[in-house]
């Protein structure tokens, strides 16, 4: 049987390992999509919609 | 043949996402149970391992239909089927090992969450994992027969599940009762975990080589 | 060089159900030849090809590839078929596809040529990165012949390769077809594009069996 | 759209995605930096905070366990919101609203479940029972992992966008269902004490880093929900482009 104190740091951990990958998940995202579209424009793909050279 | 484990695996995760829905089917099936048959904690211990069982057999049969499916559809399979015999059985064996990784190892590794769930101790979850580790794969092989022979068929999908559930039910006889035999103390785990083991491989040299059979004649 | 001298089939007799769709269908192919079949709707041109890549039995008949010294060499590991379907994943990028196919497909009779270099020569500069399902369908078609081009298989067997295709790809694949035969490929087609070419024979099926001319082809 | 009150002005200035790019990359390190201050205070507190008589130490997972669950009963709550705003005004940034809080959501349904269960060991003797509180809240998980899904079937978002949207909305009935589980139904988990129409049961030294951690949870739920939108806004960006390129090549020249 684990002491309790055992209990409360296993919720603490867990719940920092789930927000902190939930982040980085996001933050890696963000980068592969930026790095997308970056690929896109350095082929002079343009958006319709945009003027040329629009920042993101 | 690396290159095809790989493009499948893509497949699998890329769209659609076929792993997840797996394991979400079987979370479902799983979680079904309590609510049939009453929250008693007891008694969902005794039956968990077999609930667990036929929830991930019934989850590894949902997908099978598109092991060839998908590839009849878009030409890729002409491309398999014409090679000689035994490229062609090395091919459908590594396919089957590709939908085992994609659908079937999910199942494994979500194993010990729903053995939580229906208040299992850890030996009996860990005697479920293993024996679904052994026995999912034989699905796999042995469901790829199933597949084949139904490729060629409109609505094949329900025809898969009905063609290869006899054939998978000494899987689950003997996956079953290996792992009621880790937690009951009388009956001896390996017998029958041996045998689950030899179904496994049986089933692994005999699947690939049945769905060759099936597809090089069922090839229109 | 590379691969077989020579295609021959001999007596092939197909059918479909209960109706015989042709027989007595016999021809050699030599390098750089290419034969084009024709004939009308169900007359047996796709049954055909699917007898000669090994995709159906042959209700009699044979046909095989013969190697520079006679030998005969399997049908399947020197052949492209390419069907009405293109064969490629549409949530795989098209570079994916290809590298896929150049990997599965890796002939003994020599290397293809580069992914992008393929892409190159159907047209398409600059689709690798794009995933296939994103193409339309006259350069799904495109792709689905650049398969044929990154690895480097002797005979090409093509059934419809130009559906969908407009003019200006007609004339591409009519190219692609042709440079092919120049490295000595050989090349069965059902298509009713003109290859401009002084070693394209012609086969007509004409959809009843027992009106199948002459049969062997000079 | 002709008429232009000030709020609907204010409104498709919004709806715009370059604008609403812009202006959420302004607002974000202000909140990422509340979040994390917020953040650090109430885990002070509630390290600070006595230990409960009956539970002891273990009362502390409550303060990390039910925020998680507020969140993720919130976090549906906006995706509904956001689902009603896809369906009846078609905003155009309501569906990457509804589909990126997808993740989130399931994730703090995850971690209130997983504390739960972890407080649930050592108080109650099982990880797990199938009550009317933890039940509800477990098809909760169900249905954002079948939402995540279902976003994850369709390769083109805006098809994907309206089936999920309906949906939602008729998942929403969940909510109350797990609002209200522990007093229509005589269960294992403890009633409700904090949000109570005769106000708060607990004692305040609980109550306030409960209550920081919970300001705490939302903060970090928004910045996260605003870059997880950021992103969807680009890969839709992204795939549109990839269209577009795939029209040029090979059909003008």
């Amino acid at each position: 049987m684990m002491s309790h104190e055992a209990f409360v740091f296993l919720s603490y951990g867990a719940t920092a390992l789930t927000l902190a990958g939930l982040l980085i998940g996001i933050v890696l995202d963000g980068r592969a999509r930026r790095r997308e579209l970056a690929e896109l424009e350095a082929q002079g793909v343009r958006r319709r919609s945009e003027p040329a050279g629009e920042a993101n | 043949m690396i290159a095809l484990i790989k493009r499948d695996l893509a497949i699998a995760t890329r769209s659609g996402g076929a792993a997840m829905l797996g394991v979400l089917f079987f979370l479902a099936v799983v979680a079904v149970i309590p609510f049939g048959m009453g929250p008693d904690l007891n008694l969902l211990a005794r039956i968990g391992p077999a609930i667990l069982w036929i929830g991930a057999l019934l989850a590894s049969l949902l997908g099978l239909d598109r092991l060839f499916q998908a590839d009849r559809e878009d030409g890729s399979l002409d491309m398999l089927v014409m090679q000689d015999w035994l490229s062609l059985v090395l091919t459908l064996f590594v396919k089957s090992l590709a939908h085992w990784f994609a659908t079937g190892l999910p199942l494994v590794l979500a194993a010990p969450l729903l053995g939580l769930l229906m208040n299992m101790s850890a030996t009996s979850t860990g005697a479920v994992m293993l024996t679904l580790l052994v026995g999912t794969p034989a699905i796999s092989f042995i469901g790829a027969v199933g597949a084949a022979v139904a490729v060629v068929l409109p609505r094949g999908g329900l025809l898969v599940s009905i063609l290869i559930l006899p054939l998978a039910i000494p899987i689950l006889i003997f996956g079953v009762s290996a792992a009621y035999a880790a937690v009951t103390d009388p009956d001896p785990f390996w017998p029958p975990f041996m045998i689950l083991s030899a179904i496994a491989l049986f089933f692994a040299a005999l699947g690939p080589v049945a769905a060759a059979a099936a597809l090089k004649g069922a090839s229109d | 060089m590379r691969g077989p001298m020579q295609a021959v089939a001999t007596k092939l007799k197909g059918r479909r159900g209960d109706s015989v769709l042709f027989e007595d269908i016999g021809f050699t192919l030599g390098r750089g030849e290419a034969l084009v079949i024709t004939g009308p709707n169900g007359s047996g041109k796709s049954t055909l090809l699917r007898i000669l890549a090994g995709l159906l039995g042959a209700d009699s008949g044979t046909f095989s590839l013969l190697g520079d010294d006679g030998t005969a060499l399997p049908v399947a590991d020197y052949s492209h078929y390419l069907g009405h379907r293109n064969a490629m994943k549409r949530e795989l990028k098209v570079s994916e596809n290809l590298a896929f196919w150049q990997s599965f497909q890796g002939a003994e009779s020599g290397e293809g040529m580069p992914i992008d270099e393929a892409i190159d020569q159907v047209g398409l500069t600059g689709v690798a990165h794009l995933p296939f399902g994103y193409l339309s369908a006259g350069q799904q078609r495109r792709i689905a012949l650049a398969r044929l081009l990154v690895s480097s298989r002797p005979l090409w067997l093509l059934d419809e390769p130009t559906a969908a295709l407009d003019k200006r790809s007609d004339r591409l694949f009519a190219d692609l077809v042709r440079a092919h035969l120049e490295t000595g490929g050989l090349a069965i087609a059902a298509t009713h594009q003109p290859l401009g070419l002084d070693s394209v024979r012609a086969l007509e099926l004409s959809g009843i069996h027992s009106t199948v001319s002459d049969g062997t082809w000079a | 759209m002709s008429d232009t009150t000030i709020s609907q002005g204010w409104f498709t200035s919004l709806a715009n995605p370059t604008r609403f790019l812009a202006l959420s990359g302004r607002v974000l390190p202000y909140l990422a930096t509340a979040a994390v201050l917020s953040l650090l205070v109430g885990l002070y507190m509630s390290f600070a905070a006595p230990e409960d008589y009956q539970q002891g130490i273990t009362v502390r997972i409550m303060f990390i366990h039910v925020p998680a669950a507020w969140l993720a009963m919130m976090c549906y709550s906006v995706m509904a919101i956001a689902s009603i705003g896809t369906l009846v005004w078609r905003h155009p940034l309501a569906d990457v609203a509804a589909k990126t809080a997808l993740p989130i959501g399931a994730a703090f349904t995850f971690l209130s479940l997983l504390t739960g269960s972890l407080w649930g060991r050592p108080m109650w003797g099982t990880w797990w029972v199938w009550d009317a509180r933890l039940t509800s809240v477990f098809v909760l998980f169900l249905m954002y992992l079948g939402l995540m899904a279902l976003h994850k079937a369709m390769d083109d978002p805006a098809r994907a966008a309206r089936p999920a949207a309906v949906l939602t909305l008729v998942g929403f009935i969940n909510i109350p269902i797990i609002k209200f589980s522990v007093e229509w139904w005589n269960t294992l988990h403890q009633p409700a004490s904090v949000i109570r129409l005769d106000g708060p049961t607990i004692h305040p030294t609980m109550l306030y880093p409960l209550l920081v951690m919970a300001l705490a949870y939302t903060l970090i739920f928004f910045t996260l929900h605003l870059m997880a939108m950021r992103n969807e806004i680009l890969r839709r960006r992204v795939q549109t482009m990839r269209r577009q390129a795939a029209q040029a090549i090979g059909g003008g020249r």
